[in-house]
C-alpha cells in the first residue's frame, strides 16, 4: 500500500480511471506542500540555529517564536516590484529560478520515504532507474544557476558563473564514482541496483561503515552542491556580492534563496538514504519516515553548523581539491567496494 | 549566436571590474578599480575620497578645544586614540601640560580603545573570509568595552572624553571596578576568539603565505602599525617615542617575521593581549591628583593661544598617528594636518594585490585594517 | 651635502632644517643614505604669500626624528616620489586641497575631490561660500560643477 | 491604488502585504561612516535585529528593502546613494542615522557633505543622535514598521 493507492481508495466512487487521476492531482498536491513546508521549516530551523549559535535570540516577533517569520518573508517577496535588468538573456534570466527550483522539486519527487504509519509507503516515485533520475535532477539545478549568472550581464554575476562551472566540474566525478561504488556493493545482493528503494533496503549495515571514505567524498560534494559556506564560491558575498543571484528581485530571488535551502535539506536525505541506512530501524514498517527524518536533520544540523563556523575556501584550492583529492578517495573506495563484494561478499 | 557581451576586454584580454564604493568587503566607501584576468586581479586603482568630510579645513575654523570632535570621528572605531593623538599636539602647542593623574587615565582609556578597534577588525575580517560566526563573538566583547565608556563619559562610540589639559569626568571607584572585572574575563574569551579562527584549517589556508608585505617595501610605502610588525620591523611609537606614560609601562610589542595576512592577524590579537597587560598596571598605578590642568578650565578653553608648530605622533590602533599643529598665535589653529595610517597603508594595497585571486585580494584589503574616516578625512 | 639655509629646533624638539627647493630631492637622497628610510609626512601650509612644505622624517635605527622644510613662491615644489614611495598619495592629497604642484609626480591627480573641482579648499583664500556640487557621468567618473540643479 | 477601491478582498490582501513588508525589512549592506559601526552592532548579540526579521543584510540593492543611510554623505557619494536607491525595488524605505545625514551634522560648515540626505533620496524615517545609539536605531526601525502597517490608513 502506499499513498498513491490509499487515495485511489478514497476516491473510488468516481470510478477506476477518475479516482486515479483525482488520486495523482492530490500526491502531487501533497507533494509541494510537503517540499514548501520543509523549505519553511528549514529556513525557521537555520535562523534560529544561527542566532543560537551567535549568542542571539532570532526571529521572535511575528507569531509565536518567530514561526511566521517566513510567511512574512515570502509575502513581502512576491510583493516587491520585480526588476529586469535591461541587458539581459531574456528567456535564460526568466528560466534560470525555475529550473533551480524545478530541479529541487524533482529531486523531492524522486526520493523514497519509507513506511509511516497506517498510509504506508510515501514513496511517490516507483522506477527501476530512480538513482539516475535523481542525479539528473540534482545536475539540473547547478545550470539554472550558471544561466542566471551569465544572462544577468552582471560582471560579478559572470564570475560566480563561471566560478559554479569550475566548482561543478570538481565535484560531480568524485560524487559519482562513490555512488558507483554503492551500486557495486549493492548489485550483489539486488537485481535493480538503480532503484533507491532497492538501495536503501539492501542496507543491513549502513554502507556509510564500509564505505566511509565514500560518505566522506559525498558529502563534500553534497555541501558543495548546495552552495554554502565553505563552498559558496559562486555567490559568495563579500567578493561577489551575491553572485549568479545579484541582479535578481523579488520572488525570482526568493526561488534561488528556497533552493539554497531546499539543497540542504535534499542532500541530507540523500546521504542518510544512501550511506546511513535511510527508513531502516526497528518498526521501520511503521515508523520508517520517522528515522529518515531525523537523520536527515542531524546531518541538516551538522551542514549548518560547518556553515557558520568555516570560512570561505578559494576557488583555485577547491578544483585542486576535487580533482587531487576527492577523485583518488573515491577510486580507492571504488576498489575497497570491489574487494569488499567480491571478496568478501559483504 | 553570442549573447550580448558583458564587458569588452582590453588588449590584453583583461575585464575592467568595478568594486564599490559600496561593496560588502570594502569596509566602508573604498572603491577598487580592479582589472581582471579571469580569476586573476592584474591591477588595481584605489579610488577615495568618498568620506572626504573636509576636517582638516573645519578644524581652521573652530578653536583649539572643538577640534576633538572631528578627531574622534577620524577613527571612529578606535575613538579614544584619535583624541590622545590630537591632545598630545594641542598640548604641546598651548603648553598646557595634563597632570600625571589624567596621563594613566588617557593611557587606560587609549589601551581599551585599541582593544575595540581590534575586535572589530577581527569580525569583520572573518567577514571577508565568509566566516559569520566570530564577528558576533567580537561584538560582544566590545560591547562590554562600550559600556565602561558610557560609564565614564555618558557616549559610546565618539567619546569625547578627554579635553586639553585633562578628561572631562574623573576616574570613579566603580568604574576602575569595572575595567578589572572587564580585562580578568576578558583573556579568555579572546582566546575563544583566537582559537575559532587559527584552529581552522580553511582558515589558515586562506592567510597563510599570502599578501606578502617585505619589510623594505612597507618602508618605502610608508605602512607602520600591526602591518609593519608582520614584516618585521620593531617599530612602535609607544616605544620609539614615549608619550603620557608608556615608559613606565612593562609590555611587549609584538614582531612578527612571517609578513603574510596571517603575520598581521596574530600580531593584531597579541596586541589586543598587550593592551590588557598595560591596562592593568595602569589602572592599579592611577595616582590621585587633578583631572584637568586649572589652566585650562571650561571657561577658560576658547581663550587658548598657541604659536609655533608642533608634529605629535601616538601609535593609534592602525598605526603611526601624527598630527601636525601650526599656531599664528591665534586662538584658532593655523594648519592643521593628520598623517593617517589608513591611508599609507592603503597605498600598499596595489602592490600587494597584484597578480593574486579575487579572493585573496579581499583577503589582503582586509588585513589592512582600513576606516574611512581616517583615510578620507 | 647640500646648502642649508637655515637651521633650528621646533617647539616639540625636532630639528628643522630649511632648503632651497632646487636642493630639496638632493637632501632627501642623503638623508635617506643616512637612514632616514621612514617619510612620516608631508605638509603644504599656505603663509598667504608663499607657500611652505614641510616633510618629516625618521631615522628607525637612531630613533631620531627631523623636519625639512621648503618654500615656494610659484606654487612649484619637486616631487620627492622618486626616493619615497609613500611621498606619492601625501603629495597627490596636498596638490588636492593645497594646490601645490609637484614637479616630476609620476601621477599627478586629485587624491579626494574630482578633477574638475575648481580651486583648492586649504587655501586660505578659498571662497567656502561657493559651493560647487558634484555629479555622476556614464561612466561612474565624477566632475565638479557650480550648477546646483546638475548635481548634489 | 487607493485603499477601499478593490473591496474586501484587495484590502485584506494589502494588509497581508504590508504585514509582511513591515516584519521583513532587509537592510542593505551599506555603511558609510561611524554610525555603520553602530548600524553593525544592532545586528549583534545584544540588540539582534533579527528579532523583527531584519537580520538579512543584503549586499545586492536588488534584493533588499530598507536603505539604512548610516554616516555622512558626501558630494562625492551623493550620485553614487541615488543610484543605489534607483537600483532597488519597490517598495523601498530609507532611514536616515545621524545628524550629519539629516543635516551635515559637525560638517555642515565645510566644502564638500551634502546637508542631508533629504536631498538626494526620500527618507522615511530620521534618528538623530551622533551617532545614534543602536537602541535608537532600532526605534528608528520599529517606527519604520509602523508606519508601513499603517500605510492604508492615512
Amino acid at each position: 500500500m502506499n499513498v498513491l493507492t490509499r487515495l485511489a481508495d478514497f476516491f473510488a466512487a468516481f470510478g477506476h480511471y477518475p479516482a486515479y487521476i483525482l488520486a495523482y492531482l492530490f500526491e502531487t498536491l501533497f507533494m509541494i506542500v510537503f517540499v514548501m513546508v520543509s523549505l519553511v521549516a528549514m529556513i525557521y530551523i537555520f535562523r534560529k540555529y544561527m542566532a543560537r549559535l551567535q549568542l542571539r535570540v532570532g526571529p521572535n516577533r511575528v507569531g509565536k517564536f518567530g514561526t511566521l517569520q517566513l510567511i512574512a518573508d515570502s509575502l513581502k517577496l512576491a510583493g516587491k516590484e520585480s526588476i529586469l535588468p535591461s541587458g539581459r538573456d531574456d528567456l535564460p534570466f526568466r528560466i534560470a529560478p525555475i529550473i533551480v527550483f524545478l530541479g529541487l522539486i524533482t529531486g523531492f519527487a524522486l526520493l523514497p520515504y519509507g513506511q509511516f504509519y497506517f498510509i504506508g509507503s510515501l514513496t511517490v516515485t516507483h522506477s527501476d532507474v530512480s538513482l539516475l533520475l535523481l542525479f539528473a535532477a540534482l545536475a539540473i539545478m547547478p545550470i539554472g544557476e550558471i544561466l542566471a549568472g551569465i544572462s544577468s550581464r552582471n560582471k560579478y554575476a559572470v564570475v560566480g558563473a563561471l566560478r559554479g562551472v569550475a566548482k561543478d566540474v570538481s565535484f560531480e566525478i568524485p560524487m559519482m564514482i562513490s555512488v558507483l561504488a554503492l551500486v557495486m556493493m549493492a548489485s550483489a545482493k539486488t537485481a535493480n541496483p538503480l532503484n533507491l528503494s532497492n538501495l536503501v533496503e539492501v542496507q543491513f549495515i549502513p554502507y556509510g561503515i564500509p564505505q566511509i571514505i565514500g560518505l566522506g567524498v559525498f558529502f563534500i560534494a553534497m555541501v558543495a552542491r548546495a552552495s554554502f559556506s565553505p563552498f559558496d564560491m559562486s555567490e559568495s558575498d563579500s567578493e561577489l556580492v551575491s553572485g549568479h543571484s545579484t541582479e535578481y528581485t523579488g520572488m525570482r530571488f526568493g526561488m534561488f534563496y528556497m533552493g539554497l535551502f531546499g539543497s540542504i535539506f535534499l542532500s541530507s536525505l540523500v546521504v542518510s538514504l544512501l550511506y546511513l541506512g535511510g527508513y531502516n530501524g526497528p518498526y521501520s514498517g511503521y515508523a520508517g519516515f520517522v528515522f529518515l527524518l531525523i537523520k536527515g536533520l542531524i546531518l541538516v544540523l551538522i551542514s549548518f553548523t560547518i556553515w557558520l563556523s568555516v570560512p570561505r575556501i578559494r576557488i583555485d584550492k577547491f578544483v585542486n581539491m576535487g580533482w587531487k583529492y576527492l577523485l583518488p578517495a573515491s577510486i580507492i573506495n571504488l576498489i575497497i567496494a570491489g574487494v569488499l563484494t567480491l571478496g568478501l561478499g559483504i | 549566436m553570442m549573447g550580448p557581451r558583458i564587458s569588452n576586454p582590453d588588449e590584453n584580454g583583461w575585464v575592467e571590474l568595478n568594486m564599490g564604493p559600496q561593496h560588502p568587503s570594502t569596509h566602508g566607501v573604498l572603491r577598487l578599480k580592479v582589472k581582471l584576468d579571469g580569476e586573476i586581479v592584474r591591477e588595481v586603482e584605489p579610488v577615495i575620497g568618498y568620506l572626504h568630510r573636509n576636517a582638516e579645513k573645519i578644524c581652521e575654523l573652530d578653536y583649539y578645544c572643538d577640534s576633538m570632535i572631528y578627531f574622534d570621528r577620524m577613527d571612529y572605531v578606535g575613538a579614544m586614540n584619535m583624541e590622545v593623538g590630537y591632545l598630545e599636539a594641542a598640548e604641546k602647542l598651548l603648553g598646557i601640560p595634563p597632570p600625571e593623574r589624567v596621563q594613566w587615565i588617557r593611557v587606560v582609556m587609549a589601551e581599551l580603545s585599541r582593544v575595540a578597534s581590534h575586535l572589530v577588525w577581527a569580525g569583520a575580517f572573518g567577514l571577508d573570509l565568509g566566516m559569520l560566526t566570530p564577528f558576533f563573538y567580537c561584538f560582544v566583547e566590545r560591547e562590554k568595552i562600550l559600556r565602561i565608556f558610557v560609564e565614564a563619559c555618558g557616549s559610546r562610540q565618539e567619546t569625547n572624553y578627554m579635553s586639553i589639559g585633562g578628561v572631562y569626568q574623573d576616574f570613579n571607584d566603580k568604574l576602575i571596578h569595572d575595567i578589572l572585572e572587564f580585562t580578568e574575563q576578558f583573556p579568555k574569551k579572546l582566546e575563544d576568539i583566537f582559537n575559532a579562527y587559527v584552529k581552522n584549517d580553511i582558515f589558515i589556508s586562506r592567510t597563510k603565505g599570502i599578501g606578502i608585505l617585505e619589510p623594505e617595501v612597507a618602508l618605502d610605502y610608508g605602512v607602520t602599525g600591526p602591518m609593519l610588525r608582520a614584516s618585521g620591523v620593531d617599530y612602535d611609537v609607544r616605544k620609539a617615542e614615549p608619550y603620557l606614560v608608556y615608559d613606565k609601562i612593562n609590555f611587549d610589542i609584538p614582531v612578527s617575521h612571517k609578513k603574510d595576512n596571517l603575520a598581521r592577524f596574530l600580531v593584531r590579537f597579541e596586541e589586543m593581549r598587550q593592551s590588557i597587560k598595560i591596562i592593568n598596571q595602569a589602572v592599579k598605578k592611577i595616582p590621585d591628583g587633578p583631572y584637568f590642568n586649572p589652566k585650562a578650565k571650561k571657561s577658560l578653553m576658547i581663550r587658548l593661544r598657541g604659536e609655533g608648530e608642533v608634529y605629535a605622533r601616538t601609535e593609534s590602533s592602525k598605526g603611526e598617528f601624527g598630527v601636525y599643529l601650526v599656531g599664528d598665535g591665534g586662538v584658532k589653529p593655523y594648519r592643521v594636518r593628520v598623517r593617517s595610517p589608513s591611508l599609507k597603508n592603503l597605498s600598499v594595497l596595489p602592490y600587494l594585490a597584484k597578480d593574486q585571486m579575487i579572493a585573496d585580494m579581499v583577503a589582503i584589503s582586509g588585513t589592512t585594517d582600513l576606516v574611512f574616516g581616517e583615510v578620507d578625512r | 651635502m647640500v646648502e642649508i639655509l637655515e637651521e633650528s629646533t621646533g617647539k616639540d624638539g625636532r630639528r628643522v632644517l630649511k632648503v632651497a627647493k632646487e636642493n630639496l630631492v638632493q637632501l632627501m637622497k642623503e638623508l635617506k643614505s643616512h637612514g632616514f628610510v621612514h617619510l612620516s609626512l608631508i605638509t603644504g601650509i599656505d603663509r598667504k604669500d608663499r607657500l611652505e612644505v614641510v616633510y618629516h622624517l625618521q631615522n628607525l635605527e637612531k630613533n631620531e626624528y627631523i623636519a625639512v622644510k621648503t618654500e615656494t613662491l610659484d606654487e612649484r615644489v619637486p616631487s620627492v616620489t622618486s626616493v619615497f614611495t609613500s611621498a606619492n598619495w601625501d603629495e597627490r592629497e596636498q596638490y588636492d586641497l593645497m594646490g601645490i604642484v609637484f614637479e616630476g609626480h609620476p601621477n599627478l591627480k586629485r587624491l579626494f575631490l574630482p578633477e574638475s573641482w575648481v580651486g583648492h579648499p586649504l587655501r586660505k583664500n578659498y571662497d567656502i561660500s561657493k559651493v560647487q556640487y558634484i555629479n555622476m557621468d556614464e561612466n561612474g567618473e565624477d566632475y565638479a560643477t557650480f550648477d546646483p540643479g546638475d548635481g548634489w | 491604488m487607493k485603499s477601499g477601491d478593490g473591496g474586501v478582498l484587495t484590502t485584506t490582501l494589502e494588509k497581508a502585504l504590508e504585514w509582511g513588508r513591515s516584519n521583513s525589512l532587509w537592510p542593505l549592506t551599506f555603511g558609510l561612516a561611524c554610525c555603520a559601526i553602530e548600524m553593525m552592532a544592532i545586528q549583534a548579540a545584544d540588540l539582534d535585529i533579527s528579532r523583527f526579521g531584519s537580520e538579512i543584510f543584503r549586499n545586492s540593492p536588488r534584493q533588499s528593502d530598507l536603505m539604512i543611510v548610516s554616516g555622512t554623505v558626501t558630494k562625492k557619494m551623493a550620485p553614487r546613494l541615488r543610484r543605489l536607491y534607483d537600483e532597488m525595488p519597490y517598495p523601498k524605505y530609507v532611514i536616515a542615522m545621524g545628524v550629519c545625514v539629516i543635516q551635515g551634522g559637525p560638517y555642515n560648515q565645510g566644502y564638500s557633505v551634502v546637508m542631508g540626505v533629504d536631498k538626494v533620496v526620500p527618507v522615511d524615517v530620521y534618528v538623530p543622535g551622533c551617532p545614534p545609539t543602536p537602541e535608537a536605531l532600532t526605534y528608528g526601525i520599529m517606527l519604520l514598521q509602523k508606519k508601513i502597517r499603517n500605510e492604508t490608513e492615512r
